[in-house]
């Protein structure tokens, strides 16, 4: 707990009041307690509502509601007269205890709902309420609170578990490490497969050479080299060679040499030299 | 001469930083049943400067009450909780779960921001969930820890819960008057009026 | 029943903080002689789960020492050996004694701190001394445990390079993984060559 916010809690003053006299006896009689001026602490309307409902010494559940709207009037009264800034909720409940007092001395009228005594009891019920739960605290207080009156022990050894592993490896996990290690240590070679390739120069060449000859249309595959060409007949080689055909015609219509067209997609690619 | 296991519990409770749930005891202990274990301590110190006492199904020894005043620290050093702080703690404990807003009614005036915070920062204090009604408040409740701290074995120990609850002052003010319309309504309309033809 | 003195002697000790000597001890509670009441609480507590010991004067409460193996109970659990630690254990296995500095270089990578320390914890790896050269590094080798965990009659029974490279373990990874990859990329090549093939 930190002991620097409960001091601040405690010691928090209430801004709105502030106080004018010694606070309230417990032998003072009802009518000198209410010559008091103690509007320091308290917590409300409701809070001087009981206080003074305790200073009529009697069972909360017997207590005059009259007596004490009087009496809290009288303290609202006497705090105007020393020019006290009331916080509005205190001034609410003044007007509206003024209100239940007119009721209380009116003959009774039916028709006015709620009932004053109906009004009254909820507030005595409210009044019983809080100082039940006042009462409860200081009793909760009083008892004997672990480091206060009783004590815990003071250096405690402590329970705790020690953890221990058991590990274990297989031995093929074992072996196989070796090997990775070994593995990644040795020095690597990359070597980089000779594969045949037509290369674009030469298809290049061969492509614009053929278009000089050619008259018509021709699907570009015609100006791949034959199968019986030298290495040829290799499928990676004519596969290189489409491709290399291809860039060389579109390079070759790019220079404006060449024309090509396609029917549609994957329609067979024909080309002819520009006209 | 104790057990063995009656021993190990001594000692287990004796060396641990925080009261112990039975169960947490035997886990510690190898999966033990306990509870006659403690039973049979807690009867061996009755009397003594140690006490073996549960608290909120925890049980830990502390020192005995009555030697309060030969134990207290010297030196003054006494935190006390406010007023404010000191109610809204009553009311939790006696009213939980309960929100922010029930506190208020019952206590008439706004709680301060850092109320619940203190109470909560003691340990004795925890948000237990929402209450399932429009704008789903924060409900709050007691801890073990505050049970420790007050000495309470469980809530039932609260000082006078069992009077208040009898005499209907755990019960929203509304229920206690629709009560009280119903049944006794007379008697305390009397009371009222007595005291109004008192002041006439 | 304890009297009194005795009861606070108990309690004042149960909640200090450090052991106190019987002048401490009286002091705290108003001048009496406790030396009587320390005898007395000394003997109530013989042979339960908590004694009164004296150590140089001072008194203390302690857990009985016959429990501490219940208080500090050792659970074991198995672990897997990481890969760093695998490989850490298998290039001692093979090259030791080797320091941390060799293990590194043939690793490739650095050793963490707490890997060799798991290897001794598991108990299959020592420290065999220093390595004669600057610095003069410790040195690893295995233990007997290593060679029982794993079977072994001795370190010579650990499969040879040429063992290691029959079986593929030697590959490294990538090309392991290329020679799989390309056996299906020549079936996956040929179907390519057959669409261009088809074409023509």
């Amino acid at each position: 707990m930190n002991d620097a916010d409960l001091a601040v809690i405690a010691a928090e003053p209430d801004p709105d009041w502030e106080l004018l006299a010694s606070p309230p006896s417990d032998h003072a009689t009802p009518d000198k307690a209410a010559l008091h001026l103690d509007l320091n602490g308290w917590e409300g309307p409701l809070d001087l509502l009981l206080d003074l409902a305790r200073r009529q010494k009697v069972d909360l559940r017997t207590i005059s509601i009259l007596d004490l709207v009087d009496q809290y009037l009288a303290y609202i009264d006497r705090a105007g007269m020393m020019r006290l800034e009331l916080a509005a909720d205190y001034l609410v409940m003044a007007a509206w205890l003024a209100y239940l007092k007119s009721l209380l001395l009116l003959p009774h009228d039916p028709l006015v709902e709620p009932s004053p005594e109906e009004l009254a009891l909820r507030l005595q019920l409210r009044l019983q309420r809080l100082a039940a739960m006042r009462e409860s605290g200081a009793r909760l207080m009083a008892r004997d609170r672990l480091g206060r009156d009783v004590f815990a022990r003071g250096a405690p050894e402590g329970l705790r578990v020690d953890k221990r592993h058991r590990w274990t490896c297989e031995w093929f996990d074992l072996v196989a490490a070796y090997g990775q290690v070994k593995a990644r240590s040795q020095p690597v070679v990359h070597m980089v497969r000779e594969r045949p390739v037509m290369t674009l120069e030469s298809a290049l060449a061969r492509v614009s050479a053929l278009l000089g000859v050619a008259l018509d249309w021709l699907d570009l595959r015609a100006f791949l080299p034959a199968r019986s060409e030298a290495g040829f007949a290799d499928p990676q080689l004519r596969r290189s060679a489409l491709a290399s055909s291809f860039v060389a015609a579109l390079e070759l219509a790019k220079q404006g040499k060449a024309e090509m067209r396609q029917a549609e997609p994957f329609a067979p690619l024909m080309l002819r030299a520009a006209r | 001469m104790p057990g063995e296991l009656v021993r190990a519990v001594e000692a287990a409770l004796f060396a641990a930083t925080e009261p112990m749930t039975p169960q947490a005891i035997g886990a510690h202990l190898g999966g033990a049943d306990v509870r006659e274990a403690l039973a049979e301590i807690a009867a061996h110190y009755e009397g003594r400067g140690i006490e073996l006492v549960e608290r909120g199904g925890r049980w830990h020894f502390q020192t005995a009450g009555d030697l309060a005043h030969l134990l207290r620290p010297e030196r003054e050093d006494q935190r006390k909780l406010s007023r404010a702080a000191t109610e809204c703690l009553a009311i939790i404990a006696y009213h939980e779960p309960v929100s922010r807003a029930e506190i208020e009614a019952i206590r008439g005036v706004q709680t301060a921001r850092g109320t619940l915070d203190v109470l909560m920062e003691a340990g004795w204090v925890r948000v237990a969930g929402r209450r399932e009604v429009p704008g789903r408040p924060v409900i709050f409740a007691t801890t073990p820890d505050f049970l420790a701290h007050f000495g309470l074995e469980s809530r039932r120990d609260l000082p006078g819960i069992e009077d208040l609850r009898a005499a209907g002052l755990l019960d929203p003010v509304d229920d206690a008057f629709a009560a009280l319309v119903d049944g006794d309504l007379t008697a305390a309309k009397d009371h009222a009026t007595e005291a109004v033809e008192d002041a006439e």
